[in-house]
C-alpha cells in the first residue's frame, strides 16, 4: 500500500509544479477576452488537453486565491497558451499583465479529456467551452482522428479563434445565436442535426453548463461515450480542501461529492448529476 | 526581510506569491534550535499544517516535505463518512476565504485502513483532527484511534461552525466544551489538543473550561462565522448560506484570541488564523503560542509551509537568536 | 459592474481606488427610488458615513457633498472632552485597519458650539453617535441633545472595545444593553439606534433586549476585537495593545451578522462592516439592511460615499429596478 | 461660525485634490531609495514645503491605506517629486510602477514649514529627512534667505541628492556616522559646532525622531525658533479619524495629542513632547 503511493507521490512531484512564468506575449482577442502565451516549457512538455493551470491573479493577498485557467494551446518552445474572459477582480489584473512580466502558476492539474485514435469524434464547444477543445482537436488531429468541431456563441464577434481552428484542419461547423454566423441556433441544436446522420465514437464538450447537460442528454440517446469539462470555485486545485466539489451519480444511481480539481474538471457526461 | 532588492519587485520569499518549489531543503541550520514541545510531544520546529486545508498530506507531497514538518494535522475525521455540504462550498471575500466543506471525509475506517499506513510513513508526529456529533461518538473516535498505530495526539474540533448539531454548540457553551473533552481524555492516552472557535463572547471562559477537563494543549482559532452574496444571482454565494471565514483577512482576530488564552491558562497553544508569512508566525509565537498552524496559505501557496519553517530560520539567524522558544511570548508590553 | 473595458485596466468606478473628485453630482436619476427610511427619519438614499471615520463632515466637505447623504452620522460623543488613547493608535492589517482612537472627542459642550451650527445646514438628518461610561451619562447626553437645534436621532454607541469601563460590558451583556437603551430611550423624544458590537457568541440576543428596551433601530458592526505585533521590535503595534478592526477584512463577519438580525428583529437595521463599493452596499440590503454605513472605505479614497451612491443608482437603472426598497432582505434561500 | 466655516469649505475644496497623476519618471538612488516624479500640475502650483501627499500603493484591498509621502521638490511643468525609500509592502509596490502608470494620490495635505525672507536659517537633515527639507532650501533661497544645510547619514552612498543641494546654491555640511564623507559623527553635533559661532534667525529639521529631539534641545538652548517634520501612521490624511496623532505640550505643559495629518506633519519643535 505504502509503497503504491509513493511511487504515485513519485510520480505527482514530477508533474505538479508551482513556478514564474514569463509573459511572452498578451492581446486582447474581443470585448473583454484576451489571449494569454506563457513561457512555461516544463509544464507545455507534459500538458494534457483538458488539464488546467491554476494562477495567482495578484502580487499581494487581494484577490487572495489562485483562478483556475484551461490551457488552450501549447505554442512552440515552450508556450503555454490560455485564452480568458475578464469576470472580476483576478482576470482583471492578469488582463493587466504585459510581456516581460512573471506569473506564478500551479500545474498542470486536474483529469484531461480521454484520447483515441483513428476515430470519428465530435467536439462540442458553447462560448469560451472553445478553450481545452482547441487543445484537444489539435491532438485528436494528430492521433488520426476526424473531427466536426461544433462552435457556438452569442454572434459572430464571439466566435474566437476561428482562423486557428480552420487552419488546423478541423471540420468547423458553427452555431450563433443570432444567426450572424452559421446555424441559428444552440449549438447543441446543430449537433443534433448530424447525429441523426453521422456515428461518432467519441464526444467532448465545454460551455455553459446548461448546454453540457443537453449535450450530455444527446450523447445518451445515441449513445456516444461523452465527456464534458466542468467548472467550479476552486482553492488549493490539489485535492486536499474538498472546497471544489461537484455532483456525480454512479452506477446505481447514488448522488455523492466529487472534486472537480483532481476528479476533474473533465467528467464522463454519464455520471454527472446536471439536476443537482 | 520585506525590503526590495536590486531589481524593483518585492521579494516573495515567505509571501504567499510565487515561492517557486524547491524539493531539496537544507536541515536546520546549525546552531539554531527550531524545536519546541507541545503536550509531551517533541516538534522540530513549530510549523504545522491546519487541519482541513492540507488533506491526509499526499495531496502536498510535490510541494512539502512531509518530515520536515513540525507535525502532520490532517483533516476532520468523523465515525461515519461525511458527506460535506452541496456545492458551492468557496468563495473568496477581500483577503479572505468563506468555506462551507461540512467536515466531508470518508470515516474512521477508511481513514485508519486507506490513510493512515501512508501517514505513519513519516517521523513528524501525526495529529489527528477529530469531531463527533455526540459526546459518545467523540469518545468513541478516541479510543479507537488510540489503538491504531501511528497516531501521536488528538485535535478535537469543537468548533465547526458548519455542521449544525455538532461543533458548534459544543464550542461556544463552555459546560459542553468541557464535557466533550472529559470525554475524550477519558478514552485515551494520547495527548489532546482541543481547538477552539472565536466565535464567542470571551474565549477566555472556554480556554479554561477545557483546560480543567483535561486538555493538555489548545489550538485556536478556527474560523469566524461569515456570509457573502453574490448580487446578480441575489443568493447565498454558498449552497449552505453560512460559512467560516480564513485566511489573511482574520488574522488580528486570531492574534487577539491566542494573546488572551496565553494569558489565562499554562497549557501550550497552537496559534492559527491568517498566518501567511513566517513573519506572521512569529507574531503567533511572540504573543504566546508554542507552535503555529498554516491553513489557508497552504492553498493559496502549496509550498506556504516550507517557506515559513525558512523564514523563521533566517529570522533566529538574522536576529542572532539560538533557540525559537527564547520567542515564545516573549511579546513586550 | 466589474468588466474591464477596452483598456487592460480595472474599472476604479466604485472601488476603493481612484476615484477623481467630481464636486458636480447629477441627482437621482428621475424614475428611480432611492429614498428609504428608518426609525421615522426619511433618507434621500441608504447610504451613511460610520461614525468615528468622517469626523464632524468638514473634514470631507472637498470630496463628498453631504446634502447628497442619506444621513450625516458624527463621530462619537461623550459628556466630557475625551483625550482618547496614546499613540500608535492605527496599524495597517491584510486588508483591514486596527484602530484604538479611544473615542478622542471634544465632549459634548463643545460639540453643541462649535461643531453643530455647521452640520446644521445640511439637509440630510444628522445622527449624533453617544457613547458613556455610565447610564447616567448615557442618559444625560440624550437630554441634552435632545434640546439641541439639528439632532435628528442617536446613535448609541453601546460596542465600543475601546473603553474598558464603558461601551465593551454594555455591548456584550444583553441585560446591560438593554439598560442602557431604556435610559435613551426615557431621555429623548428623538428616534433611537442602538449600535452593536459583534464580539459576542450570539448577537441576535442583545439585539432581542435592546429592540424589547425600545431601540427604535439598529447598527451593526462595530470593529472587530484585533490585535497586531511588530516583530522588529516586538511590541504591539498599538499602543493600547489591543484594537477594533474595520475594512473590506471584516465584510463576511458583519453580513453574517446582519442577515441573522435581520431574521430576529422587525426594526430596521443599518448595515456596516468592509463596504468598499456599491456591489458591497448591495449584499447588505439584500441581507436585510434598510441603510449601510461606509467607514473605513471613506479613510482610503475620500469619494467613497460619492461613489457608491452613484453606483446603487447605476445598479438600479442597469437592472430595471425602480426602487431600492424592492432590494432589501431579498435575498433568495 | 458657520459663515467663517463655509469660507474654510470653499477654501479647501480648491486645494485638497484626489486624483490619479501619470509616472514621468522613477528611478533607483541608493539601495532600496527611489527617486519619483507624478505629473500633477494642480497640485504642483500649490504645494508648499512640509506638506506630504497620501498615496495609494495598491490597484487592490492589499494594502489597504494610503502611504503619506512629503513633497521633496517640484519639477518643471507641474511635476512632483518625492524621495522614498523602499519599507514594506507598499512602497514595494510603488517601486515597480513605471513611466506612463498611473497613480492615485491626495493632496497637498498637512501644514507646511513657516517660510521667512532675506534671513540666515539652519535646516537638519538626518536620512531620509533630507525629503520636505530639499524642498524648503529652494524656497528659501529664492526668498533671499541664506542656507546652511546640515545633511547627515549613515554613510555618503547615503547622501542622496547632494548635486541637486549644491547646484541650488545652499552652503552644504555633511556628517556621516562613519566619516565616509564630511563630519565624523552625528549631524546634530555638526551643528552644534556652528550654533556656537554663527546666528540663525530660524531652524528646521527633518529625520530619525532622537535626533528631532536632539535638534528641538540645541534649538532651545540657543533660543532659535525652530521647526520640526514628524511622522505617525495615518489612516485619512484629513484630520477625520484621529488617527495619526503626536503628543504635544501646550505652554502651560499639559500634554494633549494632535493630528499630525492637519496639524502637522510639521510643528514648532518646543511643543513637540519629546519623552511621549
Ligand atoms: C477548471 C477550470 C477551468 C477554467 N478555464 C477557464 C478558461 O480557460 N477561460 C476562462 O475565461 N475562464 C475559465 N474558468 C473560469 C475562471 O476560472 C473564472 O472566470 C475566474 O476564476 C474568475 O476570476 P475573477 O477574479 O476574474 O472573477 P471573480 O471576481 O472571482 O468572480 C466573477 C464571477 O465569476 C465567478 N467565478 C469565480 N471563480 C470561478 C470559477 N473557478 N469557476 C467558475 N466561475 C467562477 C464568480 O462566481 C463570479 O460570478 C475556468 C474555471 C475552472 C474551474
Ligand atoms: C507626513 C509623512 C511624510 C512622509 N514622507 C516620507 C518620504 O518622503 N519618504 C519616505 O521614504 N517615507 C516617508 N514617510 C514614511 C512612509 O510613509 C512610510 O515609510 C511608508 O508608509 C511605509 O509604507 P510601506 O507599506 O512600505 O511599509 P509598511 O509595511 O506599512 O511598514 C513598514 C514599516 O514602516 C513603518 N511605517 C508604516 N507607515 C508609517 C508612517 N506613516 N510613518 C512612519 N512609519 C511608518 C511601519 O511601522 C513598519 O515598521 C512619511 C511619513 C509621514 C507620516
Ligand atoms: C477549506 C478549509 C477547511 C477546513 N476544515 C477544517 C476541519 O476539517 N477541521 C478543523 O478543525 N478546521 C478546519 N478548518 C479551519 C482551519 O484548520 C483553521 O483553523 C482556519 O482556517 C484558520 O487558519 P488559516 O487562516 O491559516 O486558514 C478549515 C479551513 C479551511 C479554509
Ligand atoms: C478610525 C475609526 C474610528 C471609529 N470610531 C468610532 C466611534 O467613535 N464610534 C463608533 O460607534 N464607531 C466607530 N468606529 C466604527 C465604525 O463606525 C464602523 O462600525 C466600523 O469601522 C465598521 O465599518 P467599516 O468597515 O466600513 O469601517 C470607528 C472605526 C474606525 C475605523
Ligand atoms: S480546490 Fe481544493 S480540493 Fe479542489
Ligand atoms: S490620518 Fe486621519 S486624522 Fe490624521
Amino acid at each position: 500500500m505504502s509503497n503504491k503511493i509513493k511511487i504515485f507521490v513519485q510520480r505527482v512531484k514530477v508533474l505538479i509544479q508551482n513556478l514564474e512564468a514569463e509573459v511572452l506575449a498578451s492581446c486582447r482577442v474581443g470585448a473583454d477576452v484576451y489571449l494569454l502565451r506563457l513561457q512555461a516549457p516544463t509544464i507545455a512538455e507534459i500538458a494534457r488537453p483538458g488539464q488546467f493551470v491554476h494562477v495567482r491573479c495578484s502580487e499581494t493577498l487581494d484577490p487572495l486565491l489562485r483562478r483556475p485557467l484551461s490551457i488552450h494551446d501549447i505554442g512552440d518552445g515552450g508556450g503555454l497558451v490560455f485564452l480568458y474572459q475578464v469576470r472580476g477582480r483576478g482576470t482583471a489584473w492578469l488582463a493587466r499583465q504585459q510581456a516581460g512580466s512573471r506569473i506564478d502558476i500551479l500545474g498542470p492539474l486536474g483529469r484531461g479529456f480521454t484520447l483515441t485514435t483513428n476515430k470519428r469524434i465530435a467536439l462540442v464547444a458553447g462560448g469560451l467551452g472553445i478553450v481545452p477543445l482547441l487543445f484537444i482537436a489539435r491532438q485528436a488531429l494528430e492521433n488520426g482522428n476526424q473531427v466536426d468541431f461544433f462552435y457556438g456563441a452569442r454572434d459572430r464577434e464571439r466566435l474566437y479563434q476561428r482562423e486557428t481552428l480552420q487552419a488546423m484542419g478541423v471540420n468547423l461547423l458553427l452555431a450563433t445565436d443570432d444567426g450572424s454566423a452559421g446555424f441559428r441556433g444552440p449549438v447543441t441544436k446543430l449537433w443534433e442535426q448530424y447525429l441523426k446522420e453521422r456515428r461518432y465514437e467519441r464526444a467532448y464538450a465545454c460551455g455553459p453548463r446548461e448546454e453540457l447537460a443537453e449535450f450530455a442528454h444527446l450523447a445518451a440517446r445515441y449513445d456516444i461515450p461523452a465527456e464534458v469539462s466542468l467548472e467550479e470555485r476552486m482553492a488549493c486545485g490539489l485535492g486536499a480542501c474538498r472546497g471544489c466539489v461537484t455532483t456525480l451519480r454512479d452506477t446505481t444511481g447514488n448522488r455523492y461529492y466529487e472534486n472537480v480539481c483532481t476528479g476533474g474538471p473533465v467528467f464522463d457526461a454519464a455520471a454527472v448529476e446536471w439536476e443537482g | 526581510m520585506e525590503q526590495a532588492g536590486n531589481r524593483p519587485a518585492v521579494n516573495l520569499k515567505g509571501q504567499a506569491g510565487g515561492v517557486p518549489f524547491n524539493p531539496h531543503h537544507q536541515e536546520t541550520a546549525p546552531g539554531v534550535n527550531l524545536a519546541v514541545e507541545i503536550a509531551g510531544l517533541r516538534l522540530a520546529n513549530p510549523v504545522l499544517p491546519a487541519s482541513g486545508t492540507f488533506g491526509f498530506g499526499a495531496e502536498y507531497a510535490p510541494f512539502v516535505e512531509l518530515n520536515r514538518l513540525g507535525a502532520i494535522v490532517v483533516k476532520t475525521i468523523t465515525l461515519h463518512p461525511t458527506p460535506g455540504n452541496p456545492p458551492p462550498r468557496l468563495t473568496e471575500t477581500y483577503s479572505g476565504l468563506l468555506n462551507s466543506i461540512g467536515l466531508q471525509n470518508p470515516g474512521l475506517e477508511v481513514f485508519i485502513r486507506e490513510k493512515l499506513p501512508y501517514l505513519r510513513q513519516f517521523t513528524p508526529p501525526l495529529i489527528v483532527n477529530i469531531a463527533g456529533r455526540t459526546i459518545g461518538e467523540y469518545a468513541e473516535l478516541a479510543a479507537r484511534l488510540s489503538e491504531a498505530a501511528g497516531v501521536d495526539a488528538l485535535e478535537v474540533n469543537i468548533s465547526c461552525p458548519n455542521v449544525r448539531e455538532g461543533g458548534i454548540v459544543f464550542g461556544t457553551v463552555p459546560a459542553m466544551a468541557a464535557r466533550v473533552t472529559a470525554a475524550v481524555k477519558g478514552n485515551t492516552p494520547l495527548p489532546v489538543i482541543v481547538k477552539l472557535t472565536p466565535n464567542v463572547t470571551d474565549i477566555t471562559v472556554v480556554a479554561r473550561a477545557v483546560v480543567e477537563a483535561g486538555a493538555d494543549a489548545l489550538s485556536l482559532i478556527n474560523t469566524l462565522q461569515g456570509m457573502a452574496i453574490d448580487i446578480d444571482t441575489r443568493r447565498p454565494a454558498l449552497a449552505s448560506v453560512v460559512g467560516g471565514l480564513s485566511g489573511p483577512a482574520v488574522k488580528p482576530v486570531a492574534l487577539y484570541n491566542v494573546w488572551r488564552v496565553a494569558r489565562t491558562v499554562k497549557v501550550p497553544l497552537i496559534g492559527m488564523g491568517g498566518i501567511m508569512t513566517a513573519r506572521d508566525a512569529i507574531e503567533f509565537l511572540l504573543a504566546g503560542a508554542t507552535a503555529v498552524a498554516v491553513g489557508t496559505a497552504s492553498l493559496v501557496n502549496p509550498g506556504a509551509l516550507m517557506a515559513i519553517i525558512a523564514g523563521l530560520e533566517d529570522y533566529l539567524l538574522d536576529q542572532g537568536l539560538a533557540d525559537i522558544r527564547d520567542l515564545i511570548g516573549a511579546l513586550e508590553i
